[in-house]
C-alpha cells in the first residue's frame, strides 16, 4: 500500500494563501487505509483550516468530498459538478491521485495536503514500514523476500557492507541490517547459493516515466486511423 | 405466583445473568488472547505541529459521539444512565435488598425514581419511533428489534404502574418481577450484551477508535 | 478451489467456513444494536445520497449476518446480491466507526472470503474489473 | 613470479615479486589546496609502495581523489585512486576511470562508500548505481575486454591494478570470506582489509581465505592503524561501525603514561605487522595512520619495512 502522511497545517495554510473557497478531496484508497486521507481526515482538515484561518481573520470556506480512488478517472467524474464553485482543490490522495485531479481540472489550482512517503506495510494501527521502491525489476526471489533496494541504506545488491553494528544498519542503529537478514533467511532455507554468486549491475527500469499497457488490451488502444 | 416470582425465579434470573455475563467476559478474553505486537517502534514517530496541537481537542470533540450525533448521544446517554439508576436506587428495591440480605443501599426518593422511570420509557419511545420512522434505522431493523425494545420497556412500564398503583397492584407487581427477570436473563445472550462488548472493543482491543490504548487483537 | 461460473452453491463449504469463526462472528452480529451510528463514517454512504445500502452495518448484517442466520443455506441469487454489498458498496478501506467497537471491516472481509469460495468476487463481467460508475 | 602483469602498477610489481608490500593513505584536504597534498606526500615518499587517496571519506566533501592522485604522481608517488559508488553513476565512474588512467593512474580501489548521512551533506541524494562488487567487475571489463559496461568498445583500455576492501570483522562472520571470494571473482587483484586489532579473528579469516584458495588469486594486505591515544581506542571501539577493538588493546594503552600512549600504539602496530609478515596468505600491509602521515617514516622504520623496492 502507498503510505502518506499529512503535511503540517502551517505548510498547507501557506499554500492556500489567497484562496477563499477550497474543496478538500479525500481518497478512499491507500491514503484512507493509512489514516492520512480518508473521510475523517478530510473533515479534520476542513475543521482545522476553517478554525485556524478564522483566527487569522481570513475569509475562508472549506468543504470536503471523498472519492473512491483519486487515481482512477471514472471515480473522479463525480467531482466534475462539485468542484465548480471552488477556487482551489486540496488533495488528500497520494502524489499520483493529486496529479490526476490536477489533470482533470486544469483551470483549478490543486495542492497536496499529504506527503507520499513510501510503499509499505501496515505493522499495526498507525505504524507503517517501507518495503518497496517500485524499481520495476524485482529481486526478492534472489534475496529471500527482503528487498535490498528498499531496506539497505546503500541499496547494495552484493551486501552486506562492512559497517553493520550489532547486526544493525550503520546509518540507523534502530534498523536491522537488511543484508544480515537476507543472509540469515537464505541460510535457514538452504538457499545461500543465491548470494554466493555475483549479482550483476542492474538495468534500472525506473529512470523514465513508466507506462504499462497490458497485452490483452493492446488492440483497445491501437491507433484507429491505421 | 407471587411467591414463585419473588423467590426461586429471582435466583434463577440472577444466576443466569451473572453466569452468562461471566461466560461472555471469559469468551471475550479468550477471543482476544492474541497480542500481535511483537516489537515496539523505535523510530519514525511523527509529531504534531503547534497549530495542530492547539486544534486537537476540537477535533477530538468532533469525532466523539456527542460531536457527531449530538441528539443520539444525549438521548442515549441519559437513557442508559436512567436504565441503570432507576432499578438500582428505587426505594422498593433497596427495601427488598435490606429485608432479604441486610444490604443497605443508598436510595433515591420515589418521585425522582419515578422521573427516571419516565425518562427510560420516553427513551424507549424515542428508539421505537426512530426505528420505525428513520429509513436508515428501519433498513437494519426487524421485528426482533421491537421485541427487544419491549423486553427493555416492560419492567419499567410495570414498575411505573405499580408505583402509581394503577390497575390491579398485585398482578402488576407479578408482571413487574417477571419482566425484570426476563430482561436480566436476556442480557448475556442477546444484543443487550453490547453492555459487555462495548468495554472490550472500545477499550481492550486496539483499533483506530479505541477510547483507551488497547493492545489486544480480535482474532477472527 | 473456487468454482467458476457454476450455478450451484456448495452449502457444506459455506457452512465449514462459517463454523471457523462462528463464536467471534456471531458474538459481534448479535451485539449490533442497529443504531446506525456507523453510517456517517462511510464515505460511500455520504457520497451516495446517504442510501442505507451503503451503511456499514447494513452491509454486514445483510451479508455475513444473513449467512449465519440461514446457516449457510442460501441461493445463488442471494449470494449474487451480497456481491454488490461487499464489493460495489464497500471499498474495504477499514475506516468504519462503530460505537460499540464492532470490527466491521473484518466481518466484510470474512464475508468476501465466503463468497470467493463460491466463485463470486469483485470482478464484474460487464466491466474492466471496477464497479460500474453511477451517474449523479 | 612469472605471471603476466595486468598493469604498470608499482604495487603490482612489488606484490608480483613476492615482496611484502606496504601501502599508505592520504586524505585530500577540504580546500583547493595542492600544497597540503604535497606536504602530506612528503612523509610517505620512499616509505610506501602506493598511497590510497580517499574519495570524500565519511561523505565529507574533499578535494577530488583523482586530482589528489595526479598531485601524488607529480611528487613521484604511486597513487591508489579510490572510487566510491555513493556519488557517481556508471557513466561518471567510467569517465573518471578513463581520465585517471590517461593521466597515469595505474592502481585503483573500489568501495561502496560511507552513506551520506555521516557526512556534511546528510540529505544529499545517494547514487549507488553500482555497488562495490559491480564496480570491480566493471573496471575489470574495461581493462581486460576493453569494453564499457554497456558492451561497447573502448578505444584505449585503462590498465588498472584493481583493489577492493573487505572487513573480516563485519557480521555475519562466516559470510565475510564468501564476500571476499565474490570480490575476487569480480576481478579484484588485491584486497585491503579494515583496520585489524582482533588478530585472532583475522587469523581465522585469512585461514579460511587460504583454504578456499583465494590468496592464490589475489593479494591480501592487512589494514593497520596505530592507536594515537587511549581516547582514540575507546572512540573506535564504541563508535566506528564494523571495527573490533579487543580489550587487550585498551588495557595496554591504559597501562602506560598518557604521554607514552602514542608510542605504545605504534609498538602494538609493529607487533601486528611482524605477525602479518609471518602469516600465510598475507601479502603486505595497508598502513592507515589517521591524520598521522608525519609519523609514517617512524612507524615504517620501527616495523623494519624499509627500504622500499624501486623499479626502473
Amino acid at each position: 500500500m502507498i503510505i502518506a502522511e499529512k503535511k503540517q497545517l502551517e505548510e498547507i495554510k501557506a499554500m492556500l494563501q489567497g484562496y477563499r473557497k477550497v474543496l478538500n478531496v479525500g481518497c478512499g484508497g491507500c491514503t484512507s487505509v493509512c489514516l492520512a486521507g480518508g473521510l475523517k481526515e478530510v473533515e479534520d482538515l476542513c475543521t482545522q483550516l476553517t478554525i485556524s484561518l478564522e483566527g487569522d481573520r481570513v475569509v475562508f470556506e472549506a468543504e470536503g468530498y471523498t472519492v473512491e480512488r483519486q487515481c482512477e478517472p471514472h471515480f473522479l467524474a463525480q467531482l466534475d459538478e462539485i468542484v465548480k464553485p471552488y477556487d482551489a482543490l486540496l488533495s488528500l490522495g497520494c502524489g499520483a491521485g493529486t496529479q490526476l485531479l490536477a489533470e482533470r481540472y486544469p483551470d483549478k489550482p490543486v495542492f497536496p495536503a499529504l506527503n507520499t512517503v513510501f510503499i509499505g506495510v501496515n505493522r499495526d494501527i498507525g505504524w507503517y514500514e517501507e518495503r518497496c521502491k517500485s524499481c520495476g525489476d524485482c529481486v526478492l526471489g534472489m534475496t529471500g523476500g527482503i528487498c535490498p533496494n528498499a531496506l539497505c541504506a546503500k541499496g547494495l545488491l552484493n551486501g552486506p557492507c562492512g559497517g553493520p553494528k550489532d547486526d544493525h544498519c550503520e546509518v540507523n542503529a534502530e534498523v536491522p541490517c537488511a543484508w544480515i537478514r537476507i543472509y540469515e533467511r537464505l541460510k535457514a532455507q538452504g538457499r545461500l547459493e543465491n548470494i554466493l554468486t555475483i549479482c550483476p549491475a542492474r538495468e534500472w527500469q525506473d529512470q523514465v516515466q513508466g507506462t504499462l499497457i497490458l497485452q490483452p488490451y493492446r488492440d483497445r488502444y491501437a491507433k484507429k486511423d491505421k | 405466583m407471587f411467591e414463585l416470582a419473588r423467590g426461586p425465579l429471582v435466583w434463577v434470573a440472577a444466576t443466569v445473568f451473572l453466569v452468562g455475563i461471566a461466560l461472555r467476559i471469559v469468551e471475550l478474553f479468550l477471543l482476544t488472547k492474541k497480542r500481535e505486537r511483537i516489537q515496539w517502534p523505535t523510530h519514525g514517530i511523527t509529531t504534531d505541529s503547534r497549530a495542530e496541537r492547539k486544534l486537537k481537542p476540537i477535533l477530538a470533540f468532533r469525532h466523539s459521539l456527542i460531536g457527531k450525533h449530538p441528539v443520539m448521544a444525549i438521548v442515549s446517554g441519559i437513557f442508559h444512565a436512567c436504565l441503570f439508576a432507576a432499578p438500582i436506587f428505587a426505594m422498593g428495591h433497596t427495601l427488598l435488598l435490606r429485608q432479604s440480605w441486610g444490604i443497605s443501599l443508598w436510595s433515591l426518593s420515589s418521585p425522582v425514581v419515578d422521573i427516571l422511570n419516565i425518562i427510560v420509557l420516553l427513551g424507549v419511545l424515542f428508539m421505537l419511533v426512530r426505528r420505525i420512522a428513520v429509513p436508515r434505522v428501519r433498513a437494519v431493523s426487524s421485528v426482533k428489534d421491537l421485541l427487544f425494545l419491549f423486553i427493555v420497556a416492560a419492567p419499567y412500564l410495570t414498575g411505573f404502574l405499580a408505583y402509581h398503583q394503577w390497575f390491579e397492584y398485585r398482578a402488576i407487581l407479578i408482571l413487574h418481577m417477571l419482566a425484570g427477570e426476563l430482561m436480566l436473563m436476556a442480557i448475556p445472550f442477546t444484543r443487550l450484551g453490547h453492555m459487555v462488548i462495548f468495554f472490550f472493543f472500545r477499550g481492550l482491543v486496539g483499533s483506530e477508535h479505541s477510547i483507551v490504548r488497547g493492545s489486544r487483537v480480535w482474532s477472527a | 478451489m473456487p468454482k467458476q461460473d457454476s450455478q450451484s452453491v456448495d452449502t457444506e463449504q459455506i457452512q465449514a467456513l462459517l463454523k471457523k469463526n462462528k463464536r467471534s462472528m456471531t458474538l459481534l452480529l448479535t451485539a449490533c444494536a442497529g443504531c446506525t451510528l456507523c453510517a456517517e463514517s462511510c464515505f460511500l454512504f455520504m457520497n451516495k445520497g446517504k442510501a442505507p445500502e451503503y451503511m456499514p452495518s447494513y452491509k454486514v448484517l445483510n451479508s455475513l449476518g444473513k449467512l449465519y442466520r440461514k446457516h449457510g443455506k442460501v441461493s445463488r441469487a442471494e449470494l449474487e446480491k451480497m456481491r454488490d454489498l461487499l464489493w460495489k458498496n464497500c471499498m474495504l478501506c477499514e475506516r468504519c466507526y462503530c460505537a460499540l467497537g464492532i470490527d466491521l471491516p473484518k466481518m466484510i472481509a470474512f464475508a468476501r472470503r465466503i463468497l470467493r469460495s463460491q466463485g463470486i468476487d469483485g470482478v464484474y463481467p460487464h466491466s474492466l474489473g471496477a464497479p460500474e460508475e453511477e451517474s449523479g | 613470479m612469472v605471471a603476466a602483469m595486468k598493469s604498470e602498477s608499482n604495487l603490482e610489481k612489488v606484490l608480483a615479486r613476492g615482496l611484502f608490500a606496504v601501502t599508505g593513505e592520504l586524505g585530500p584536504p577540504r580546500g583547493a589546496d595542492a600544497d597540503a597534498v604535497r606536504e602530506k606526500a612528503k612523509h610517505l615518499k620512499g616509505r610506501v609502495d602506493a598511497v590510497n587517496v580517499t574519495d570524500n571519506q565519511t561523505a565529507m566533501v574533499r578535494l577530488a581523489s583523482w586530482a589528489a592522485s595526479i598531485l601524488l604522481l607529480q611528487e613521484g608517488l604511486e597513487p591508489n585512486y579510490q572510487m566510491v559508488c555513493r556519488d557517481r553513476n556508471r557513466i561518471a565512474m567510467q569517465s573518471d576511470i578513463l581520465g585517471a588512467a590517461a593521466l597515469g593512474v595505474k592502481t585503483m580501489l573500489c568501495l561502496s562508500g560511507d552513506h551520506q548521512a555521516f557526512g556534511d551533506h546528510p540529505k544529499s541524494k545517494k547514487v549507488f548505481d553500482l555497488d562495490s562488487i559491480q564496480l570491480i567487475g566493471m573496471v575489470r571489463k574495461m581493462r581486460d575486454e576493453s569494453k564499457f559496461l554497456s558492451g561497447q568498445d573502448i578505444t584505449k583500455a585503462p590498465k588498472m591494478f584493481i583493489g577492493a576492501v573487505e572487513n573480516p570483522f563485519g557480521r555475519p562472520y562466516e559470510f565475510r570470506v564468501h564476500r571476499l571470494a565474490k570480490k575476487i571473482a569480480a576481478g579484484a587483484d588485491f584486497i585491503q582489509t579494515q583496520c585489524i586489532y582482533n588478530m585472532e579473528r583475522f587469523r581465522e579469516w585469512i585461514r579460511q581465505a587460504v583454504d578456499m584458495g583465494l590468496t592464490e588469486k589475489a593479494y591480501i594486505l592487512a589494514g593497520i592503524t596505530p592507536m594515537k591515544s587511549l581516547k582514540m581506542a575507546l572512540y573506535m571501539k564504541d563508535n566506528v561501525p564494523g571495527l573490533d577493538v579487543p580489550d587487550w588493546v585498551i588495557k595496554r594503552l591504559e597501562g602506560v603514561d598518557k604521554k607514552k600512549q602514542a608510542d605504545e600504539g605504534i609498538a602494538i602496530a609493529c607487533e601486528q605487522i611482524e605477525e602479518c609478515k609471518q602469516l600465510k596468505g598475507v601479502a603486505g600491509i595497508h598502513l592507515m595512520p589517521i591524520e598521522w602521515e608525519h609519523r609514517v617514516p617512524e612507524i615504517t622504520e620501527r616495523a623494519k619495512l624499509l627500504p622500499r623496492p624501486i623499479f626502473q
